[in-house]
């Protein structure tokens, strides 16, 4: 096998924000009745996590699940394991009426980080991004500019923002406007 | 630049993150209808001044279909729900029959 | 009517202009007309207009429920094109440029005409086959277009990018003869000929209801009372759906709101029209100085007469794009217009179901420049039952399957 | 002489010397100075020229609603017209020059209109330029087009220096003006919780009141607005903002906000515009209110001002505008400058008051030694570039028994006009105050929001009020409701208390004198920058064009950049006056955003150069661009249209790339081909319904190409099909039509039938795939070993999962060019390593990557269509001879329905041939047929069209198809294609497979 290549290998740039891509990142995409108890055991053998509510994201590191909408969760794995992650999936969910499907290359991963995350991503997204508003352990599926894309927060000052491989580099050039030196907001 | 509350991701989205559908419960005719049904299915759509069905896709976001019963006048909105119906629900109806006495739509009221 | 040149402004600037006489009268209604149209838009009074001059048909009334021209033939962006694909779209709007070329001789008004050009960028293949395909379907109906390379295009519109970045121009199509007119002026000229013909045109006076016998229209109800007529012609844009629901039927199409806006007057730097539809965007410059530009359609049923500001934002961009010198010129004013759209975005010119009742709507975004086509068409299907002009656009071609779809090689539809 | 005073001055500072230039001459201002403080300083009183008249033009106004003093500022890539002097900061450096004239700003030529203007009426042009015609496009548009325009245009190759951005923002309550009343708003609706945000267009809080004076709360109003705006400023949940205009007020609580960073200090790091988008449950509008002017004759000569301007030109930038000043005025606020500029040493000559009596005011101004003449007016104002003398008579009467004084300065003040523009904007309604003779929002009919209540409260002057008292009450009341309606609790607590200075009433004066003769009207102005007198509005109104929007268009009121903040209530009383109606029954236009202009860089914000729009890429996009990739726009996508090599033209790179795909090994990307999973037990009944052909019958492992229609009947899409096994099939759609198609799942999935069991997940990006054509195809594939490709274990129209060389993938035997060929996915991650390892082992076999437009000639070679050119929305599948590929045996499937009407079972409808040239020549693009005769539109009849053409460098010779009416049924026949370049095009029509008709050669 060859050395698989994320979008943009890692590239990053550093203003009022730090945005990097952060590599590639196993992913499946899971639709199936959330409620259904063999499709939480799947989740749960895969991520060690419960089926999060809405808007719900339970993630520690590169492990975890995101609610992605009433019939969907974005399960996340470390890329080398995905294969047998959704294998095991696949074959756990083969009773039910479910579908998992490898997206980890599909899609491109970003980090924001410092003081400012908040205001690099409240340039682009039509989001309320106040820390009243918005939190670690929310997810909110929208629009980065003019592209669709998912982001939550790992911890106060640091987001991972999730959009299209093939919009990857639209969405770092577009990070590094929002992030470009002497554009502090200074609201948040 | 409206507002909706997607009732799926439960999130107030504003108009750059939904798709707009047009007119709402729509009854799907196929082979064996008649030419009248057929051209009213697909083309005579509610124009109302005033209360309105509609149906809207959260296309940046959750990607669900959902529906809306807004006033095309004012642009108020009464309420939005779930795509999966063929009538609006009786909640929505009794909001707009707050608002609006006397609303009428196709055979809704 | 005092005749417009010249000679008359200079004459009464003498007496300081006390001698100008009404542009038109503002009568009570009449209790009764031969013909009623409903709608003192471009095309309603266009209609009047040559219902009188070339039937004779003078015991007209239009009514207006604001003032005349106040709807969409006040707020739109004024390009006049004929370049149209298919044919009965080339045919209507090909008479009308026509007719523009001469309409401030033959209103004695000044509509300031323009023909200075409309061009039309291609910046795709797909594109460039598309505006070819036009080129070769307009030779064949008798509009005279052509498609340029880049260098003219450059030549010609000195402020354009033509080498991208994104959207590289690779030609346009480009009709020497299309423009655009003050769109005011049109209104005001229509109705200045009317009312000269003894046509009532009575503002301020909505019509709330159609009077039928037997299946046919004996006159309106409005806010002003009640009129009859022999015959009514319902030309209300935006408005069509409420009309037609007062007459009883119910039209194939839907109100939604277009934007313009336009940005603080400068000197002249643009003398033709350019179109980019890849990028979504239009823009002129007005004998006064601003740019005049225009974009695309909210998604959505509304009569507010306002639209939603992300349209405005992608209009703007696609053109800073385009011709990157107006980055730091400001918009002034924006403004929105309802539009009526059907189901394939070509107008609709038909009798309706009530045997003396005429309907002619859904221009939406484009039916400016057709005004005095439309009219000649629909003055003529009125007063004789038939023109060869609106043959295809009538109401029952939905149901047929018989579609006049212009965006096929596309084209936008301002 | 307008000068600078040698104390005085709250804004500036005096130790900072900021030097600019104006038309080229250095001059010195202060830090703290706008352009128009800093000009008056210097004494340039004239600071441009009007529109249509080119009439001298000096500033009139010190703020936003400022209609003269434009000029173009900066230079090259940072030039900008008709900015406003009077909102331009002043900073070193800075470079201005005035509008609209040749050669100079003293010497214009065109000011020769000023004599001709009795010829030039308003709507003068409607009535001339008519005959000749032929004069119009060449003589009489270029004269009007050469005096259009005020500013210069940018240069036609300038590009804008600086960056912009948008910010996304939410509040509770937004207040826009931070006057006293914008400020006291903000606290109180603060103090209950709520998120606040409070923006101001200028750089300094607290709006007027500082310069008018008094108390509040017993502290002088410098100090109380200090106080509060630290106090705001302490607060966790208060955003503000200077320099920060509120722009537009949108539906469902949306409003720009406008703010300049950079523009006070250019070259600085950073955006210099942000264009924020919030979102506010309430809005409290604070935004003042305007003085208007007072209409007299020569009421636009330089030197003329608001009474309003020239107090904060005095208080503010320590500037006084001339030495001999006459006020005049219809309300007692006047009395305030008349004291002012006494105090600051102007000789105030005497205070020209219209009405009868005058309040307090007027007697502290006598006490000064200012004369009072109640019961007059300004005649006229005489001077060109300055004011040299005012006449003044009695103001009920005509204008005569003239006294003319001598003087430099006239300061005018006709009453005031709160800013509705933000209530307005979204509907807010008005209602006429006799007292105040302005018109205020009417609180029972505001703006309505999404729950169809009232989202916008104005506060403080902007609703009416005048008096600081007032003001601060109405602001506290506004804040708590604010609050209160944003689902808060505001707290309770009184209003700071202001200080209260009894005034008599303003009396309305909508002329002066109120009987003018019509001379004197001609040369009364409303509207300074586009030349509407009085004389105007009552032409328009005797000549029919009675509605206020008739007015307004036909003389241009208020349409200037200033949008008639200052002429409009002006002009509509004139025109009320002119119908004998009413003001109120005349209303007034309608307010549109902005409020004031707005760069066009700031709407388009981020979106430009790099980051325009999204270029989606695949993974092998960057080798693609290194080998000479011409690109392609799809959609947002960019495909490889062909691989030029040095030397080569994009036509001859095409041909060597068909010839050697036919010969030996050409490689596709073909990544951007949409990928659908469509899984569950009712998937195969689910793409029954939206392909025409049966796809629930195909077996696992093998592929069906399908068509789509749209339920209208028209194709939408085309694909391969894959079923990968019983409950799973992988959908292949156009480039186009990826998120499209998903969509379009989607949507019948959730809207139609619901209770259908089948998920779909679009997976197109997770694959790079890459076609493999040619006959060295199978050798390719089989020296990187791994999976068996033989005809036998991988059949034509079949799929196998397995490993090439290194890669993991899934191998489709598919073929969209009739030749021996491959489609082959590997995860995209391994994308370009799977690429260069096919071009490695390639080498051998004569490997050539080929483009898009490769592609479409070898399938048009083959006949095979292609959605986009043989279709284009107004197709269905029966014109293209796809009949094979609609189920008989289905009774429903989308579109099956709409091909039944009659125009589509119509056998006259086109149908798809083969064509081709009698003479071996390429049919230009999109030409069209011709028949007999012309219609009754007189347009010749058409009888077909090309729908695609091509030179064929395998067959050398231009091949094409088209779309021919009876077609099929007249092969061999010839027709003529017109071209637009004047040839005529003879093809015959043939059948649409030229090359390799029995398809041997990809079933090998
Ligand atoms: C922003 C914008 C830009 C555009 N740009 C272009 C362009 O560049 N080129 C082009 O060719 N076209 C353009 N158009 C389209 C064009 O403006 C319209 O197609 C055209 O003006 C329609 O004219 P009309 O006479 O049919 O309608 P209108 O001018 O809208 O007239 C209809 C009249 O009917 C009246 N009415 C409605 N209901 C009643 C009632 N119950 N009783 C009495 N009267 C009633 C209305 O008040 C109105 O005055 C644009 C439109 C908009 C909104
Ligand atoms: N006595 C009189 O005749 C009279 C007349 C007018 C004003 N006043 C005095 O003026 C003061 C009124 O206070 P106020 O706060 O209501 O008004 P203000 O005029 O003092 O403040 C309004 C503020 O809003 C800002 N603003 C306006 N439009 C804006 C926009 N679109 N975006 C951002 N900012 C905008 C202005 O720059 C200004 O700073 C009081 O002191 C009052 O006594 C008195
Ligand atoms: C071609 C054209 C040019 C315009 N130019 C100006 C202009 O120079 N100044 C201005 O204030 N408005 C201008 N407008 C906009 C009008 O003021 C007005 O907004 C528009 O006609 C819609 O009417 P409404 O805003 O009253 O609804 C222009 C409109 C059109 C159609
Ligand atoms: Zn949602």
């Amino acid at each position: 096998m060859s050395e698989p290549i994320s979008a943009l290998n890692h590239t990053s740039y550093e203003g009022i924000a730090k945005v990097e891509e952060c590599g590639l990142q196993g992913m499946i995409t899971l639709r199936g009745d959330l409620s259904d108890k063999v499709l939480a055991k799947a989740v749960k053998d895969a991520t060690g996590q419960k089926v999060p509510g809405q808007r719900e994201v339970l993630v520690s590191g590169d492990t975890g699940v995101c609610w992605m909408s009433t019939d969907e969760l974005l399960i996340l794995v470390p890329y080398a394991e995905v294969g047998a992650k959704l294998a095991a999936m696949t074959n756990a969910l083969s009773g039910i009426h479910a579908l998992a499907v490898n997206v980890s290359d599909a899609r491109a991963v970003f980090r924001i980080t410092g003081p400012c995350a908040r205001e690099v991503l409240g340039k682009v997204a039509p989001v309320d991004l106040s820390s009243e508003a918005f939190q670690p352990g929310q997810i909110r599926r929208s629009r980065l500019a003019q592209v669709a894309g998912a982001f939550w927060m790992d911890d106060a000052e640091t987001f991972r923002v999730v959009c299209f491989r093939s919009a990857a580099d639209y969405v770092f050039k577009l990070l590094k406007a929002a992030a470009q030196s002497g554009s502090e907001v200074g609201v948040y | 630049m409206l507002i909706l509350n997607c009732p799926y991701c439960g999130v107030d989205a504003e108009e750059t993150e939904l798709a707009a559908g047009g007119e709402a419960h729509l009854k799907r005719y196929g082979p064996g209808s008649s030419d009248d049904e057929f051209h009213d299915y697909l083309f005579m759509r509610e124009n109302p001044k005033g209360v309105h069905f509609e149906r809207w896709r959260h296309v940046n976001g959750c990607g669900k279909w959902f529906h809306a019963a807004r006033c095309t006048q004012t642009l108020e909105v009464f309420g939005t729900y779930s795509a999966q119906t063929t009538e609006p629900p009786q909640k929505i109806k009794d909001a707009i029959t707050t608002k609006r006495p006397g609303w009428s739509w196709r055979e809704l009221s | 009517m005092k005749h417009y040149s010249a000679f008359a402004v200079a004459r009464e600037a003498l007496r300081y202009h006390t001698g100008w006489e009404r542009a038109w009268r503002s009568p009570e209604p009449k209790k009764r007309y031969d013909v009623i149209i409903v709608g003192a838009g471009g095309h309603g009074l266009a209609t009047a207009y040559y219902l009188g001059k070339n039937y004779g048909i003078q015991n007209v009334a239009v009514i207006e429920k604001g003032w005349l021209g106040g709807g969409n033939t006040g707020r739109n962006t004024t390009i006049i094109r004929s370049n149209y694909l298919q044919d009965p779209s080339a045919a209507i709007y090909e008479k009308a440029r026509g007719l523009y070329e001469d309409l401030s001789q033959d209103l004695n008004y000044n509509v300031m005409f323009s023909p200075r050009g409309v061009m039309m960028l291609a910046q795709t293949q797909h594109e460039i086959r598309g505006y070819q395909r036009t080129a070769h379907a307009n030779a064949l109906q008798g509009v005279q277009t052509e498609w340029i390379t880049p260098e003219r295009v450059k030549e010609l519109v000195p402020i354009i990018n033509i080498d991208g970045p994104r959207y590289p121009v690779l030609g346009a199509l480009w009709q020497e003869r299309g423009g655009t007119a003050r769109h005011d002026a049109v209104a005001w000229g229509y109705a200045r000929a009317c009312s000269a013909m003894g046509m009532d045109i009575i503002q301020q006076c909505e019509v709330t209801g159609v009077r039928q016998d037997n299946g046919r229209v004996v006159g309106i109800d409005t806010t002003r009372g009640a009129i009859d007529c022999d015959k009514l012609g319902i030309v209300v844009a935006g408005h069509s759906g409420q009309l037609a629901e007062m007459a009883g039927f119910h039209l194939p199409l839907e109100a939604i709101a277009l934007q313009a806006l336009v940005s603080e007057p400068i000197k002249p730097c643009m003398d033709v029209v350019v179109m980019a539809n890849t990028v979504h965007g239009y823009m002129s410059q007005s004998d006064k100085g601003e740019m005049v530009i225009g974009g695309g359609t909210d998604g959505f049923n509304n009569y507010t007469q306002r639209g939603s500001f992300h349209h405005i934002e992608e209009t703007v961009r696609a053109l800073i794009e385009t011709f990157p010198m107006i980055s730091r010129l400001k918009m002034l004013r924006q403004w929105g217009g309802i539009v009526d759209m059907t189901g394939d975005r070509s107008p609709i010119l038909s009798k309706t179901p009530l045997g003396n009742c005429f309907i002619n709507c859904g221009w939406g975004t484009g039916g400016f420049k057709a005004i005095p086509g439309s009219g000649w068409g629909m003055a003529q299907l009125m007063a004789t039952g038939h023109s060869p002009l609106t043959e295809a656009f009538t109401l029952d071609r939905f149901k047929e399957g018989r579609f006049i779809d212009e965006s096929v090689a596309a084209g936008v539809a301002h | 002489m307008s000068t600078r005073l040698a104390k005085q001055g709250r804004l500036i500072d005096r130790s900072k010397q900021v030097s600019f230039t104006f038309n080229g001459t250095t001059l010195q201002g202060y830090q703290g100075d706008t352009l128009a403080s800093a000009l008056l300083a210097n004494d340039q009183m004239m600071m441009g020229r009007s529109f249509k008249y080119h009439r001298p033009r000096g500033v009139v106004a010190s703020g936003a609603e400022e209609p003269n003093a434009l000029v173009g500022l900066g230079q090259g890539s940072r030039f900008e017209p008709n900015q406003r002097a009077t909102t331009t900061e002043l900073f070193n450096g800075l470079t201005a020059t005035s509008q609209n004239h040749w050669p100079s700003l003293e010497f214009d030529v065109g000011a020769a209109n000023t004599a001709l203007a009795r010829f030039l009426p308003a709507g003068f042009y409607y009535k001339m330029f008519i005959h000749p015609k032929p004069f119009w496009k060449h003589i009489y548009e270029p004269f009007i087009r050469q005096s259009a325009g005020l500013g210069k245009a940018p240069d036609k190759d300038s590009r804008d220096a600086d960056t912009y951005e948008h910010f996304y923002f939410f509040a509770d309550v937004l207040v826009i003006g931070g006057g006293v009343a914008g400020l006291q708003a903000a606290k109180t609706a603060a103090a209950s919780g709520a998120r606040v945000m409070l923006i101001e267009q200028t750089a300094h809080w607290g709006g007027r009141a500082p310069v008018d004076g008094g108390r509040i709360s017993g502290e002088p109003v410098d100090k109380f607005v200090e106080q509060l705006v630290s106090e705001l400023e302490t607060m966790s949940n208060v955003t503000m903002r200077t320099r920060c205009m509120g722009a537009g007020v949108y539906d469902h609580g949306y409003v720009l906000g406008y703010e300049r960073l950079t523009d006070h200090k250019p070259g600085t790091q950073g955006p210099r515009h942000r264009l924020w988008r919030i979102r506010a449950k309430q809005i409290v509008t604070a935004t003042g209110a305007i003085e208007r002017p007072l209409s007299f004759a020569g009421n636009d000569v330089p030197g003329v001002m608001l009474a309003s301007a020239m107090r904060d030109y005095v208080v503010n930038w320590g500037v006084i505008p001339g030495e001999r000043v006459i006020v005049a005025t219809n309300n007692d606020d006047a009395y305030r400058t008349a004291i002012t500029l006494k105090q600051a040493g102007v000789d105030v000559l005497r205070v020209v008051d219209a009405r009868n009596t005058a309040g307090p005011l007027a007697e502290e101004a006598r006490q000064l030694g200012i004369r009072v003449d109640p019961g007059k007016a300004i005649a006229k104002v005489k001077g060109g570039k300055r004011v040299k003398k005012v006449a003044i008579c009695n103001q009920d009467g005509i204008g005569g028994a003239r006294e003319e004084v001598e003087a430099d300065a006239v300061a005018m003040s006709g009453g005031w006009s709160p800013v509705v523009h933000m209530w307005s904007h979204c509907g807010g309604k008005l209602i006429w105050d006799d007292a105040q003779a302005h018109f205020r929002p009417d609180p029972s009919r505001p703006p309505l929001g999404a729950d169809g209540e009232g989202f916008v409260l104005a506060a403080g002057s902007s609703n009416g009020p005048l008096a600081l008292a007032d003001v601060l009450a109405d602001a506290d009341a506004a804040g708590k409701a604010a609050a209160k309606a944003a689902g808060h609790k505001p707290k309770r607590g009184k209003a700071p208390l202001g200080e209260t200075t009894a005034e008599a009433p303003m009396e309305a004066v909508w002329l002066m004198p109120a009987n003018a003769d019509i001379q004197l009207r001609g040369k009364s102005w409303l509207d300074f920058q586009n030349d509407v007198k009085v004389s105007d509005v009552q032409l328009a109104a005797r000549e029919g064009y009675e509605s206020v929007e008739h007015t307004k268009r036909y003389t241009t009121l208020g349409m200037a950049t200033d949008q008639g903040k200052l002429s409009n209530i002006n002009g509509l009383a004139i025109l009320a006056d002119a119908l004998e109606s009413e003001i109120p029954k005349v209303g007034t236009t309608t307010f549109r955003p902005p409020y004031t202009p707005i760069s066009l860089a700031s709407i388009g914000g981020e979106a430009r150069g790099d980051v325009f729009q999204p270029i989606r890429q695949t993974p092998m996009h960057d080798w693609h661009d290194k080998n000479g990739a011409d690109w392609e726009p799809v959609g947002h996508w960019r495909r490889t249209y062909a691989y030029v090599r040095p030397g080569e033209s994009v036509h001859d790179a095409v041909n060597r790339e068909v010839k050697n795909t036919r010969e030996n090994l050409g490689l596709l990307d073909a990544s951007t081909l949409g990928k659908l999973i469509v899984k569950g037990p009712d998937a195969g009944k689910f793409l029954d319904m939206l392909y025409t052909n049966m796809m629930s019958t195909l077996k696992v492992g093998k592929c069906r190409y399908g068509l789509m229609c749209s339920e209208n009947g028209f194709l939408v899409d085309d694909g391969v099909v894959a079923r990968i096994d019983e409950d799973t099939w992988l959908c292949h759609t156009t480039t186009g039509g990826a998120e499209r198609i998903h969509g379009h799942m989607e949507e019948w999935l959730q809207t139609e039938w619901w209770d259908w069991k089948v998920y779909v997940a679009n997976v197109t990006e997770q694959y790079a795939q890459v076609a493999v054509v040619g006959p060295n195809a199978r050798k390719v594939l089989e020296k990187l070993g791994g999976m068996d490709v033989s005809r036998e274990a991988l059949p034509f129209m079949e799929w196998r999962d397995g490993r090439i060389g290194d890669f993991d993938c899934r191998a489709y035997r598919i073929s969209f060019s009739g030749e021996l060929s491959y489609e082959i996915a590997v995860p995209a991650s391994q994308g370009q390593a799977f690429w260069d390892a096919l071009m490695e082992a390639g080498k051998e076999f004569g490997v050539m990557p080929y483009g898009t437009e490769c592609l479409h000639i070898l399938r048009a070679e083959k006949g095979f269509i292609m959605i986009g050119d043989e279709t284009d929305g107004t197709v269905i599948p029966q014109d293209l001879g796809l009949h094979w590929a609609l189920s008989k045996k289905k009774e429903d499937y989308l579109g099956k329905r709409a091909h039944s009407r009659s125009h589509m079972a119509d056998p006259e409808r086109w149908k798809l041939a083969g064509l081709e040239t009698v003479d071996g020549s390429v049919l230009p693009d999109g030409a069209y047929a011709v028949g007999e005769g012309v219609n009754a539109n007189g347009q010749r009849n058409m009888i077909g069209r090309v729908t695609s053409t091509y030179y064929s460098a395998n067959l050398e010779r231009g091949i094409a198809m088209g779309l021919i009416k009876h077609g099929p049924d007249r092969m061999g026949e010839i027709v003529e294609f017109p071209g637009t370049d004047g040839k005529a095009y003879k093809a015959r029509i043939v059948d649409p497979v030229f090359y390799d008709k029995d398809g041997e050669k990809q079933n090998v």
